[in-house]
């Protein structure tokens, strides 16, 4: 690997070129404001016999000017950076997600399929990939210059990073924010591949029938723990005839709209199957008695990884 | 009036060890400041200077990463709060705004007294940390890595910022009143010199962030010592509301660390270009404007730590409204010279020094703003480079620049000219080489704060650990010239730059009761007198 | 201040002297104000968090021991008014038995807060932690709610007992003061009042807004 | 004397009647609520700032003192609040329904 790592995603080509914008505004300033000082000091030394003139009083013009020009380039960098930074951070819908778990001092990667894989991400190119990140104990940052972009990794909370990959290659990721000792060696490698390797890929290691995929091991997780005991087989949701309490249908949950007791309606995305799960009470359920038992601190957060796995991969028949 | 023996100089008003140490002339304690000042600039430049050591090779030199983790919090830490929140304002701002006022005195003597004593404990507190084998959280102390998983001596740390606090809060609560209240007659708010509004400016920031650090500390420790607290995500607590209030008084900090910079810089350019300050109540207003509109965009440290879009589209273009009232002064400094006598004594070199350096940093505060290229380069060196471009290529080249210009009214001695220039020169060089690297190597995605690094960012590492070593000697000459001069250099006149402002019109070093008679004012400043250039 | 001086040498007269002290603790209280503002901060990012469990942890409190204490610290800055009254008619013993009546309503508060609320709140098993007392899905919560109570009137107890210090002091230096030249007096009124203040924005905080609907 | 007494015991009662209707709103009108509360509360923070500290004395210096406390304050909750006000109205993926 040489210094320079080009750009291998659409946006950070962007980013490269509203860097490259604003390298050259900030030469145009700065080549300004040094040719007038080195003028000035040659023109204006004190042993220089060249004519003064009146010094002039009238100043507040061009305060005026440099004012207005300064903060109308502003804005444009303004609209420009915000503009693209919104479109880095909404991820496509058809995105393909893959889970990751940061900790002290290593990055847990797990496929929908299950592969799992330490300090090294594998992708498949010209295809939206979302990460869906937590960590397990402080706050780290994936981080890859290639793409251009990075976001911070917090316990107890989900943060999604999203890019789509032109070029195959292999890419460094870095942990960017620092985590304590280990903080320099928590760095590992980005694989983008073509789709047909990265089948390949995925279908290696284990056979699949020795590996559950994420859902499979959430559907175990989920007997074991005593959803369906409210929740119904296949989470079809409960009511006093069937499992004896009324509790939500969880099967084509994902992606809806759920109305709350607080008369709000949220997106049923991860960070709210992840609140409901650990903090039940955060955000009750309009229609549902407050009688969920929270799990937190009982359940690892990859083990929540896999029960959001599961419910969102029950496509419910009747959409309720 | 009791005080009829007003012509004795300051410095010979007692000889003693206690005539300095109970002392409540500010003159004195600014003294007993530099002294101490010092001594944090040359230990926090000790650990950086290490940390450039390790960073010549990829694999890391000093051995263990955790000696790494401490070197560089320990720089942090020394150099925010021991060196460049309290550099200008402690210790120039100290001797010069009663003398620039008009005044005797400040107007809480003993609680200037009492704010030095709180800076020395907080001193040792902090020497305390790092004797004991440090801190390895950085000097953001983040939760839940602070809180709950750093090893270090993070209480001692942090307790010694929380003293720093309250000696900071006590120097600017005993600024903002003395400036209201001990202006000589006739002295009205535009008669007053820029380097007393920009002190003013700074003592706004410091008394009303500092305790919100302060506070923030005492959760932390709370959350440390009881294992328990608000910033916990185990039980629903927020670690970006830690963060939050941390860059409420960390980035208006950034401020408190530039605006007596700028003061300085205005009393030097119209000094050495025998020129009226350009556009003065502009260069006021904006100093004004950088504190109030400085503490609107903390925000900007935040944009991929997980706060919400909103927030960071709001912080974002608050970032840049405070990025014009500096941009209107570095303008006015360049009028400044327009048409003016230009002399290049040491002062002048590094305040045109700073100028370069400041817009630099500024510009490229430019691209920190800018969501989108903010995502690519926060976290790595092009920070590193931003900031130390703002803080040591501005801030102590300012300090330097203000140092010469009142040296000889502080001391009463001239130091050498030419090696004063040499330093001035050697210093800009070395900084460039030293962090203009850093820059390119932010945007090849070098992380901060990595002990070892990938073998393709060497070359850029190379470059800049052999900047430091030139920037080192450049910080270490006026040491030494410095330090000569106060046995050695000539005897200074009251006026040896024919600079204009109050504190030129008393004896150098100034009497203990600085003016005999209590001036009057009735010119605006900076009336310099274009047909005295010529003569010289 | 000494008295003896008609004034500190960097002053012009005496009334000079009192102004300039008089806006110094102003400024000050301003930093303090600002000091306490992370903690209202906290409490609004703490509640957001988990509005429902965070307001079931508010109802764990002792009502009526708060509502008495607010009773006090506002008969007490009523008090310290009056004596701040009285000294600028001259009268010194009548200042001292009002502020002795203000520093025993503060000591009162003190003692309400620490000797039995705390200890209630203690033997309830309210303090965060592994032994906290409150289960079920309000749990965590309760205890970030906890956590904010006990470090706010913490905090807040702390500055009443150093008020408390300042007023004892003033109360014992009485005979120094006239009725021209007392502004210890008034500066340390300031402060007390200011500590009032600060409980009149923690009392709702703590006792009310969770019992609210 | 008496002025100063009969003033102090006007601006106590005051407090004392904010403290009924700051309860009343918090149990006996449950349509105040929280708004209601806060109402209050800061009511009687401006009584105890104004009678008790008497604001209303003092000279223009500590008039600009008091109010760049209350304007800092509300930079540090408004804008620090923003953040977790808003935090949740972005979700993680924009699922078309």
């Amino acid at each position: 690997m040489n210094g320079y790592a080009p750009s291998v995603t659409v946006e950070g080509r962007e980013i490269d070129f509203l860097i490259l914008a604003l390298t050259l505004v900030s030469c145009a300033v700065l080549a300004l404001v040094f040719a007038l000082i080195l003028l000035y000091m040659v023109r204006y030394r004190a042993e220089s016999g060249v004519t003064r003139g009146a010094p002039g009083r009238k100043t507040w013009r061009f305060e005026i000017s440099w004012t207005a020009a300064t903060l109308a380039v502003f804005f444009v960098l303004f609209i420009w950076g915000g503009n693209l930074y919104v479109r880095l951070f909404q991820p496509p819908a058809d995105a393909l997600q893959i889970y990751v778990v940061g900790k002290q001092w290593m990055w847990k990667v797990e496929h929908q399929g299950g592969q799992r894989e330490i300090n090294a991400l594998h992708i498949p190119i010209n295809r939206p990939i979302q990460l869906v990140m937590t960590s397990e104990d402080v706050i780290h940052d994936f981080s890859v210059p290639a793409f251009r972009i990075k976001h911070d990794v917090l316990p107890g909370r989900y943060q999604s990073l999203w890019f789509q990959v032109e070029t195959p290659g292999t890419f460094e990721l870095f942990c960017t924010q620092l985590c304590g000792v280990g903080h320099y060696s928590m760095t590992g490698e980005v694989v983008a591949m073509s789709q047909p390797e990265f089948e390949t890929w995925l279908a290696g290691g284990a056979a699949p029938g020795e590996r559950e995929d994420m859902a499979t091991a959430g559907k175990a997780l989920f007997a074991a723990r005593g959803c369906s005991g409210c929740h119904g087989e296949g989470g079809v949701g409960g009511s006093s005839a069937t499992t004896g309490v009324s509790a939500p249908a969880l099967a084509g949950l994902f992606g809806r709209l759920v109305r709350l007791q607080t008369g709000a309606t949220v997106t049923a995305d991860e960070r709210f199957i992840r609140d409901c799960i650990l903090t039940p009470d955060k955000a009750p359920i309009a229609g549902y008695p407050r009688i969920m038992p929270s799990f937190s601190g009982q359940i690892s957060e990859e083990d929540v990884l896999r029960l959001i796995a599961y419910i969102k991969s029950l496509r419910s028949g009747s959409r309720t | 009036m009791t005080h009829t023996s007003a012509q004795v100089s300051y410095l010979d008003d007692g000889h003693t060890l206690r005539s300095w140490l109970l002392t409540t002339d500010h003159k004195r304690i600014a003294i007993l400041y530099i002294v101490a000042i010092t001594f944090f600039f040359f230990a926090g430049g000790f650990a950086a200077f290490l940390i450039r050591y390790n960073l010549i090779s990829p694999k890391g030199l000093i051995g263990s990463a955790e000696t790494y983790n401490r070197l560089f919090s320990m720089h942090g830490i020394l150099m925010v709060w021991f060196f460049l929140v309290p550099a200008v304002p402690v210790t120039l701002g100290n001797f010069l705004a009663p003398l620039m006022l008009g005044a005797r005195d400040l107007a809480f003597p003993r609680l200037n007294l009492l704010s030095w004593y709180l800076f020395m404990a907080a001193g040792v507190v902090a020497l305390y940390a790092v004797v004991g084998g440090g801190v390895d959280t950085g000097w953001t102390f983040y939760t839940p890595l602070t809180s709950f998983y750093s090893q270090g001596h993070v209480v001692a740390a942090v307790a010694a910022i929380f003293i720093a606090g309250f000696s900071s809060i006590a120097t600017g609560l005993n600024f903002i009143v003395s400036i209201h209240k001990l202006r000589a007659p006739g002295m009205t708010w535009y008669k007053m010199p820029v380097f007393l509004w920009s002190l003013y400016a700074t003592s706004v920031i410091l008394v009303l962030a500092t305790p919100v650090l302060a506070m923030t500390l005492l959760l932390l420790v709370f959350e440390r010592l009881f294992g328990i607290g608000v910033f916990d995500p185990a039980i629903g607590g927020d670690p970006l509301l830690f963060q939050h209030l941390f860059w409420f008084y960390s980035h208006p900090a950034v401020y408190v660390m530039i605006l007596p910079g700028f003061g300085v810089i205005s009393e030097i350019i119209p000094a050495f270009s025998r020129k009226e300050l350009f556009g003065y109540k502009f260069v006021v207003w904006a100093s004004i404007a950088i504190a109030v509109i400085g503490f609107l965009v903390w925000g900007h440290h935040m944009f991929v730590a997980g706060a919400s879009l909103y927030s960071a589209l709001v912080f974002s273009l608050l970032s840049y409204m405070v990025a014009v009232p500096s941009a209107i002064k570095v303008f006015n400094w360049i009028g400044t010279m327009h048409n003016g006598y230009i002399r290049f004594d040491a002062p002048m070199l590094y305040a045109i020094g700073f100028i370069g350096l400041f817009a630099t940093g500024g510009l490229t505060g430019l691209f920190l703003a800018a969501l989108a290229a903010d995502v690519h380069l926060t976290q790595t060196y092009f920070v590193v480079a931003h900031f130390h471009y703002v803080m040591v290529g501005g801030m102590v080249s300012a300090y330097f620049a203000g140092l010469h210009f009142w040296w000889p009214k502080m001391t009463g001695r001239l130091y050498p000219e030419m090696w004063g220039r040499a330093g001035a020169i050697i210093i800009f060089v070395g900084f460039n080489l030293t962090f203009f690297p850093q820059f390119l190597l932010g945007y090849l995605g070098m992380p901060r704060r990595y002990f070892a690094y990938p073998q393709h960012f060497e070359a850029l590492n190379l470059l800049s650990s052999g900047g430091a070593l030139i920037l080192a000697v450049g910080y270490l000459l006026p040491l030494g010239y410095l330090t000569w001069s106060l046995f050695y250099g000539a005897r200074a006149s009251a006026n040896p730059w024919g600079a204009t402002g109050l504190e030129w019109t008393t004896p150098s070093p100034p009497p203990t009761e600085n003016f005999a008679v209590t001036p009057i004012v009735t010119k605006a400043p900076y009336q310099y007198r274009r047909a005295e250039a010529v003569e010289r | 201040m000494n008295d003896a001086a008609a004034q500190e040498f960097q002053f012009g007269s005496a009334e000079h002297q009192r102004e300039t002290a008089i806006s110094g603790i102003w400024l000050f209280l301003a930093s303090e104000a600002l000091f306490f503002g992370p903690i209202f901060l906290a409490w609004i990012f703490a509640r957001h968090a988990d509005p429902t469990a965070f307001d079931a942890g508010s109802r764990q409190t002792e009502l009526m021991i708060g509502l008495t204490n607010t009773a006090l610290l506002i008969a007490s800055s009523f008090a310290y008014s009056v004596g701040l009254g009285y000294i600028g008619f001259g009268s010194r013993r009548g200042m001292a038995i009002w502020l002795a009546i203000a520093w025993l309503l503060g000591a009162a508060f003190i003692g309400l807060k620490f000797g039995v609320e705390w200890q209630m709140d203690f033997k309830k098993g309210l303090f965060p932690g592994p032994a906290f007392a409150i289960h079920g899905p309000a749990r965590n919560g309760a205890q970030l709610f906890f956590a904010f109570y006990f470090f706010a009137t913490a905090l807040h107890g702390l500055h009443l007992v150093v008020g408390l210090g300042l007023v004892a002091w003033i109360i014992f230096r009485a005979e120094r003061y006239t009725a021209e030249r007392h502004s210890p007096v008034h500066v340390v009124g300031l402060y007390w009042s200011f500590i009032d203040i600060i409980w009149l924005i923690l009392f709702p905080l703590i006792y009310l807004t969770g019992r609210a609907s | 004397m008496t002025a100063v007494i009969v003033r102090l015991v006007g601006v106590a009662s005051l407090m004392f009647a904010l403290l009924a209707a700051e309860l009343a709103a918090t149990f006996a009108f449950p349509g105040w609520g929280r708004g209601g509360i806060a109402i209050v509360a800061a009511t009687m923070v401006g009584v105890a700032a104004f009678g008790f500290m008497e604001l209303r004395q003092e000279g223009a210096t500590v008039w600009l003192f008091a109010a760049a406390a209350a304007l800092w304050l509300m930079i540090l909750l408004g804008l620090g609040s923003l953040d977790p006000l808003t935090r949740t109205l972005y979700p993680t993926i924009s699922i078309t329904p």
